[in-house]
């Protein structure tokens, strides 16, 4: 697979280690009332899509970037590539 | 009698003789020649034997869709098997051997299959040998193994090697005929960059084996000048002898060019093929169409080929395959074979067409709307029996038989991505699917267009039209005026009430095992492919599949594309595993890791061993020590006495600095970092998010906003990974930096009561090394040996007073001859990873083995360590129960109640008086060795509830290696527990 | 001033240099390198501190700039920086007397090792040992890719001359790698 | 019919002309006790020791195309029963048992060929957990034996020692462990199950569940409704596609297994070896062909193909340890969807829908599983609780800590 590299263009997706749903990003708030099963769900339950799926893969033998890659599970179209950092900070994470 | 079969002109280079065997016997051939065509020259049409029946084969194909000429091909350590006849390049010195055979090609033992082959139809072993129960590995299966497979391998290393490489086109074209030629005049002179590779030798697809292409010059000379003037263009690179096997996502294609295959052996330092992977903006396949045969009875034997082929090897290779030759057809193509072996001479019995309207010749017989319902000839054709429109029959005498049923779409690359080819009524055929992957476009007879003109131009215009989407200016180029015949063709399968009608004629499956399959129905394509084997020899059905449907389609009373068609997989032709591996094979399968005191451990005698992809020293072995136990115990032993070096390198180390850099740390670790003091350094245990331990290290804080942890050897990169993901994923707005400094520094351990007297001796003057000064776990930059940067870490895996002393890589070599002399007076020893497991077993140090992914802190005995009062990775999870049990498993150490015996790592732990069985385990041991210093065997165990069973004894069993005797819980803490040593 | 000698990542005294056809590979032992990544907030003062050493413009994203000292990009907000060893061992102490508190600075010299091919026909080499589009990596480019299982950062100086940063620890594997690509493309 | 070698000869002596369907195409019918979903290896054995030991009467298998077309008609067709952890080790050696009586079970020659499976051994830690697992497999009743690298020679001389990068220090063998025709095993429990009266309904696929008051009481399928007293989900790596009509999410993942055929060669592979350094297992099928795959390609996909990495570092494995094949040809390479599960290790558990049950998450270990998987499943749907050795597959176990974690990698499918 070629992965659209927001900074460095298209690389082969082999340079990049696959580190799962993007959902990942929106780790649970330690301190919440449900933190325990936040966490589980965090942890395990995943949607699974056949179709768009936005995943992380981390280019490891690049530039160490994690990019959110947004692609089709039943056909390997990739749609949109971002930055996990800027995803990140969209959906809240902080510090 | 040399060649008695070839014939005048072809594109052979009668100058060039080249000598070659073929299962023993001397032949000539021509350069340009193929094995098959060489063969056939040489009047010998009997090349092989079938894969059940053992019946004699003949080339069937003149190209890369062979079932039946497969030899083994070379000798020695170079043999290969299965080699296709059709493709093998003749050289000088070639040699080839039939295969799959009990005794000589002509009398095969195994030909006795064909007499029992009503017993052994499709699917007839589901339905047997099962009884008794034993006999199948013992009696049954090896006789079907033996009579089964191809050619043999050589059992040797293959000693050529295979390189692996990647190239990016604008415009990737598969197929060098007509379409791609023309393609890629239109793209090579719009300037895009453009790769062309064909599979053949010579380029210029079916160009090269028509006498009638072109109006006023040969298909050949047009090919041979097309490709001349690509080949002026430094835009273009052609690559013949070039393989595309498959297409992959975005655009990625993989193609094997065979570089030294038409050569005795390759060249010095030049690999045998290499692998490619082109990466393309676009693509065009341009991979022609296959004929297909018509099925009759016994329509198997050598001499009976596809129209095509035989046209190829008269008009390419000058050569017949029999003086006297009929063809079979159902379309106007195969009339084209009668002329053209008409006009080279070669006597036509009759073209036996199928259709009443077929067209007349004037040169020889025409039997309009008749069939070859029979053949005859044993190890060669030698009559087929001709059906007439009224029912009479008329035996032909004849040595070889073209049968052309009409041609098949090249469209293996476009289902590739899972599309399903799609049915082409015109040509009663399967084209390209609607869903194929999506860069790539199809042109020529690939997409269903069988004419050479519109081939040309289904090629020109699919490149313009990419160019023009593209942003590159394509102007038309000037297409020769070509043969543009429209397709004349009945469909027509198989001749009525056959049963012995070969489709698969490499795996035996003819028209009967269909049938059979039908009644007991396996009748999707799918079961019809997987019960019969049809399709599944090496040629993947490409000369097979559209038969089989054919007779399904008429057995279910459905139209062909209702039936289905199977989809085709990667690699368009079988490929060399060695291709795939490159160079990685042998010591080079892996990159070696080697710390920079190798040169120096390997003279002091140091046995290595792999850890990960480093090497590191095990022990080192002294003149004398005949067992590895005499070094480790000797360097135990004189570590704990006096001092020892280790080389501790491989560590993983991560400098982590930024503002946040301590609040980071402590959500990495599960325990506190945030009031780690300036200079001081702290034990850290990682937790993944699942509460798991996943690895310990030292972070040790060097600056306010600077810390260097390290990890184990094994986790440097995963950790560093698993830390990178918190920093951009998880917390993106703190201010913290990493990078990996692990090759950086060489790190040496100086552990034993003299490590302070032994340091002092090249730590300049000015650092104060004392107790007071630098006490246990104290970190500081430091300068060594007269100004030389260095870091310097109290800290101890073996639990003796012990620094760990980095330095700058380049000077790790110079620094470790520096400590081992200042050592002399103290008679320092080296010591490596044996020593190193010893002593942090000795000192109940968890490691990899206690460590194992399912372990927790609990476990681990640090359970206190998790802290409560904040957010750390892992934190959470770790308080579910199961986790938490209150029989969990704590990690102790064990000590055997006869002092002779062992520990053994991976035994199991049961309680006194217990069944010995899973149900009852306590738990296992993890880590194991002799100690030294205690006299006897101790090791680390997991043990249910075992911080509360100290002094119980257990029964250790290890039925694997026939251990079973007892074991006394104990503090993994088997040296010096209260930790004076390491403080003192 | 310390005694102790150097060895180079080929693990002797001299660098290793071959020839095969039109292609050499040097070893090159002589450079010290410092990654340079900005804080949090301070990506504009990084890239000043970084001209400030290297000159007019700091590279962007696949590039690298520079003259006695240049840097590469190797990650967003990173940079590695590159002097001769022999002016500027301490290379990494003028980065962070430059970066000022605004960026983190990590010695990086005995890290990497160095090889650089030159000569004509080198993306005949480079197509056998990575993925990176010869047509387009032209002089000024610097990435990092895989070569052989190694991560290594590849910089183009001239047509003609191409650097390859490897893990020390792997240099005898890479120079092997380097070798055998040079004898089957020439 | 009952199939045999007098048979075969009878047949064979009147024209083949007694053979019969090995299993009835039929129609669905409106109503079953029993619903199974999916028609690969385990709805097909659930359905058949449904009927066979359950006394279950109207049983369906529905399957979406032709049955045995999903991962038991795509595998590297090995089986074993060489696990470590007490949740697994019980199931999978009874699954073993089983495959040791298939055949005559079924009357269905499915050719388990007990060649044995070797785990080769590269460095001491290995050795050690490797002696852990044989010792935990004996411990709960199956075999296992540690082999010397000098046994390993004798029954693979060319295997390489001399110039690994990685060397072999020993292997763990278990004897009993072997291959199987795996098309086989789909058609043998088909006509099996056929012949006690279950429905096999092909072209059928499931398009919706009929929830009403948080009881599932049919499914919706490309060929109408079907009402079911217990609705039993069984498609392997098509889990989520399929659960997420009802609506569930699971810890499971979809990714995509490659597997790898040669040509045919005469005999060389006596057993079955999996390289212990890197990612490539092999044996050699009774046809001829070098059966072998790898890793998973490690990334979410449903689409029944891989890419060019993974191919790479497959044949890498095969060159490390048989240098012996750099000339053997790749025939074919494919792609399976593997319904990946968080901690490795299946689910064979009720749902929180009344009625509904499921059975997935056998990563890329299936095959081997598919006797004792439809045991199991067939017990849980009859009598609403779990077998004794299926006890550990429950849907619970991630919130509550018991992970069965045979590879100890934690939540990470693409790991497993």
């Amino acid at each position: 697979m070629i992965i659209n590299h927001p900074l460095l263009g298209p690389r082969d997706s082999a340079e990049f280690t696959y580190m799962g749903d993007a959902k990942l990003i929106d780790r649970p708030d330690w301190q919440a009332p449900e933190a325990l099963a936040q966490f589980i769900d965090y942890g395990y339950m995943r949607d699974n899509p056949d179709g768009a799926h936005r995943e992380l893969w981390y280019h490891e033998q690049g530039d160490r970037s994690f990019l959110v890659v947004t692609r089709d599970t039943t056909t390997h179209e990739i749609f949109a590539v971002e930055l996990a950092r800027d995803v990140a900070r969209s959906r809240g994470q902080s510090r | 009698m040399s060649q008695i079969n070839r014939l005048p002109g072809g594109q052979i280079d009668r100058n060039q003789t080249l000598n070659f065997t073929f299962d023993g016997k001397s032949y000539q051939g021509h350069a340009g020649d193929t094995l098959a065509s060489a063969l056939l020259a040489n009047g010998v049409r009997l090349m092989g034997r079938s894969f059940k029946y053992h019946r004699p084969r003949g080339v069937l194909t003149a190209g890369s869709e062979e079932p039946n000429a497969l030899v083994e091909l070379r000798e020695g350590a170079r043999k290969e098997p299965n080699t296709r006849a059709t493709t093998a390049e003749l050289f000088g010195g070639l040699t080839a051997r039939s295969q799959n055979k009990i005794g000589s090609l002509r009398f095969d033992l195994m030909a006795i299959n064909d007499r029992f082959s009503n017993f052994l139809t499709a699917g007839f072993y589901y339905k047997t040998f099962m009884w008794p129960a034993a006999f199948w590995e013992k009696i049954y299966e090896p006789i079907i193994r033996n009579a089964a497979g191809l050619g043999s391998i050589s059992l040797q290393d293959d000693p050529d090697a295979y390189d692996r490489g990647f190239l990016h086109c604008d415009l990737l074209i598969i197929g060098a005929g007509p379409a791609g030629l023309a393609a890629a005049l239109t793209a090579g002179r719009a300037r895009a960059q453009v790769i062309l590779a064909d599979e053949d030798f010579t380029l210029g697809g079916r160009l090269n084996s028509e006498r009638l292409a072109f109006a006023d010059q040969s298909g050949a000379d047009w090919a041979a000048q097309t490709v001349a003037e690509l080949a002026s263009l430094p835009n273009v690179r052609i690559m013949a002898r070039t393989t595309v096997l498959g297409a992959f996502d975005h655009g990625i294609f993989s193609a094997l060019e065979r570089v030294s295959d038409h050569l005795p052996q390759p060249a010095p330092g030049k690999p045998r093929q290499v692998l490619w992977r082109i990466y393309s903006k676009g693509s065009l396949l341009c991979a022609g169409a296959t004929e297909r045969p018509i099925a009759f009875e016994n329509n198997d034997r050598p001499g009976i080929m596809l129209a095509g082929a035989m046209r190829s090897y008269a008009n390419r290779w000058a050569v017949t395959p029999a003086q006297r030759v009929a063809v079979f057809t159902n379309n106007d193509d195969g009339h084209r074979t009668a002329a053209d072996l008409h006009a080279k001479g070669v006597s036509i019995a009759a073209v036996i067409d199928v259709r009443p309207d077929a067209p007349q010749s004037q040169d020889y017989e025409v039997i309009k709307g008749g069939q070859v319902i029979n053949s005859r000839g044993r190890l060669g054709l030698k009559s087929i029996e001709v059906v007439l429109p009224g029912g009479a029959t008329r035996q032909l005498t004849c040595g070889a038989l073209g049968v052309a049923g009409g041609w098949n779409p090249n469209v293996h690359l476009t289902s590739h991505h899972r599309g399903r080819p799609e049915w082409l009524p015109q040509i009663a055929a399967f084209g390209p699917p609607s869903q194929g992957p999506k860069t790539l476009r199809i042109a020529g007879a690939a997409k269903g267009e069988l004419s050479t003109a519109d081939a040309l131009r289904g090629g020109a215009d699919q490149a313009a039209s990419w160019l023009g989407e593209n942003g590159f200016s394509a102007a038309a180029v000037e297409l020769p005026d070509a043969e543009d015949a429209p397709v004349s063709m009945t469909p027509f399968w198989a001749v009525k009430g056959c049963n012995r009608a070969w489709l698969d004629q490499q795996n035996d499956v003819t028209v009967k095992d269909v049938k059979l399959a039908h009644k007991e129905n396996f009748v999707s394509v799918e079961h019809l492919k997987r019960y019969t084997t049809l399709g599944m020899a090496t040629d993947q059905g490409k000369t097979s599949n559209m038969g089989g449907l054919a007779i399904m389609a008429e057995l279910t009373g459905k139209a062909i594309p209702e039936v289905g068609t199977t989809i085709f997989r990667p690699p368009y032709t079988p490929t060399a595993i060695g291709a795939f591996a490159g160079r990685d094979r042998g010591t080079d399968f892996r990159p070696i890791r080697k710390t920079p005191s190798h040169a120096w451990a390997e003279e002091q005698g140091a046995v290595f061993v792999e850890v990960g992809l480093w090497l590191r020293a095990q022990w080192f072995a002294k003149a004398g020590e005949t067992h590895w136990r005499q070094s480790v115990d000797r360097e135990v032993r004189a570590t704990r006495e006096s001092v020892g070096i280790c080389d501790v390198t491989t560590l993983g180390k991560i400098d982590v600095q930024g503002t946040d850099a301590a609040t980071f740390l402590n959500k990495i670790y599960c325990n506190g970092f945030a009031k780690l003091a300036i200079g001081k350094t702290r034990y850290g245990l990682m937790l993944r998010e699942d509460g798991i331990a996943m690895d310990d290290g030292t972070a040790a804080r060097l600056a306010e906003d600077h810390f260097v942890v390290t990890t184990t050897t094994a986790n440097a990169v995963s950790v560093f990974r698993h830390m990178e993901f918190a920093r951009q994923c998880l917390w993106p707005d703190l201010d913290v930096q990493l990078i990996s400094t692990t090759e950086a520094w060489a790190q040496y351990a100086v552990a034993g009561p003299n490590a302070r007297r032994l340091l002092q001796k090249v730590v300049d003057p000015e650092f104060d090394l004392s107790n007071e000064a630098f006490p246990f776990m104290a970190c500081a930059n430091i300068t060594v040996c007269g100004g030389l940067r260095a870091r310097l870490f109290r800290i101890s895996f073996s639990g003796e007073l012990a620094y760990e002393l980095a330095v700058p890589t380049r000077y790790a070599d110079a620094m470790i001859r520096r400590l081992m002399q200042a050592g002399e007076e103290f008679e320092a020893v080296p010591y490596g990873t044996e020593a190193l497991g010893v002593m942090r077993i000795e000192k109940g140090h968890a490691a990899g083995n206690e460590l194992n992914g399912t372990t927790t802190a609990l476990n681990l005995g640090m359970g206190r360590m998790v802290s409560k009062a904040k957010d750390s990775i892992g934190s959470t999870l770790s308080e579910r129960s199961g986790l938490n049990q209150t029989d969990a498993l704590k990690l102790v150490g064990l000590w055997p109640v006869n002092p002779a015996n062992p520990v053994p790592a991976g035994s199991h732990l049961m309680a006194k008086g217990d069944p010995v069985d899973a149900a009852h385990s306590q738990g296992y041991v993890t880590s194991a060795c002799f100690s030294p210093n205690l006299g006897h065997s101790i090791s680390l165990a997991y043990v249910k509830s075992g911080d509360s069973r100290m002094g119980e004894i257990l029964r250790l069993v290890s039925p694997l290696t026939g251990f079973d005797h007892e074991v006394e819980v104990v503090s993994a803490h088997f040296i010096d527990p209260k930790g004076e040593r390491l403080r003192a | 001033m310390h005694d102790l000698i150097a060895t180079t990542a080929l693990g002797a005294a001299a660098p290793c240099v071959d020839h095969h056809g039109p292609i050499s590979l040097t070893e090159e032992p002589g450079f010290a390198l410092a990654s340079i990544a900005a804080r949090r907030g301070a990506e504009r003062a990084t890239v000043l501190a970084i001209r400030r050493m290297i000159g007019p413009t700091a590279p962007k994203a696949g590039h690298w700039a520079g003259e006695r000292i240049i840097a590469f990009w190797t990650g967003p907000d990173q940079w590695m920086l590159e002097a001769p060893y022999d002016s500027d061992e301490f290379l990494f102490e003028r980065a962070i007397k430059e970066a000022k508190g605004k960026a983190s600075v990590t010695e990086q010299t005995g890290a990497w090792c160095r090889f650089d091919l030159r000569g004509t026909g080198l993306a005949a080499v480079m197509e056998r040992l990575c993925p990176i589009n010869m047509a387009t990596f032209i002089a000024g480019s610097a990435t990092r890719t895989s070569i052989d299982h190694l991560g290594c950062f590849v910089l183009c100086r001239s047509e003609d001359h191409i650097s390859i940063h490897g893990p020390r620890s792997c240099a005898a594997a890479l120079h092997h790698s380097l070798l055998t690509a040079i004898r089957a493309a020439f | 019919m009952r199939y045999s070698a007098l048979r075969v000869i009878k047949e064979a002596l009147t024209g083949h002309k007694g053979w019969t369907p090995a299993w009835r195409d039929v129609a669905p019918q409106a109503h079953y006790d029993y619903i199974v979903i999916g028609g690969g290896g385990h709805g097909l054995a659930t359905a058949y020791y449904l009927a066979r030991d359950h006394g279950a009467k109207k049983v369906a298998v529905l399957e979406k195309g032709w049955i045995g077309g999903g991962n038991v008609g795509r595998n590297t067709t090995i089986i074993r029963s060489n696990y470590l952890l007490d949740g697994n080790e019980p199931f999978y050696e009874h699954s073993l048992k089983l495959w040791e009586g298939l055949e005559q079970d079924l009357n269905y020659n499915a050719m388990v060929s007990q060649r044995g499976i070797l785990n080769l051994i590269h460095s001491d830690a290995q050795r050690d957990a490797f002696t852990r697992r044989g010792n935990a497999m004996i411990l709960n009743g199956a075999d296992a034996d540690l082999l010397s690298t000098q046994t390993i020679q004798k029954r693979y001389p060319f295997i390489n020692v001399d110039n690994a990068r990685f060397p072999i220090k020993g292997g763990l063998a278990q004897h009993r462990g072997g291959t199987v025709r795996h098309d086989a095993v789909a058609w043998g429990y088909a006509r099996a199950a056929d012949q006690l009266g279950v429905d096999i309904i092909q072209n059928c696929e499931v398009t919706g569940f009929r929830i009403q008051g948080g009881t599932c009481l049919g499914v919706e399928t490309s060929r109408g409704y079907i009402a079911g007293g217990k609705i039993a989900a069984c498609v392997a790596g098509s889990s989520g596609r399929l659960m997420s009509k009802a609506g569930m999410r699971l810890p499971i993942e979809s990714h995509v297994l490659q597997a790898f055929v040669s040509e045919g060669l005469k005999p060389v592979l006596p057993g079955v070896i999996t390289f212990g350094a890197g990612h490539f297992y092999c044996s050699q099928s009774d046809k001829g062909g070098l059966v072998f795959g790898g890793d998973i390609d490690g990334y979410n996909s449903y689409a029944q193909r891989g890419n060019l990495p993974v191919v790479e570092d497959v044949c890498e494995g095969a060159m490390a340890i048989f240098p012996m094949l750099g000339r053997v040809r790749l025939l074919r390479m494919w792609g399976g969807i593997m319904d990946m599960s968080m901690d490795g290790s299946p689910i064979i558990d009720r749902t929180h829908i009344d009625g509904l049950y499921f059975n997935g998450g056998w990563c890329y270990g299936g095959f081997k599983a598919t006797p004792a998987s439809g045991w199991c499943y067939a017990h849980l749907l009859a009598r609403d609780t779990p077998h004794e050795f299926a006890k550990a597959y429950r849907f619970d176990r991630f919130e509550k800590g018991q992970m069965i974690d045979e590879k100890g990698v934690g939540n990470n499918p693409q790991l497993h």
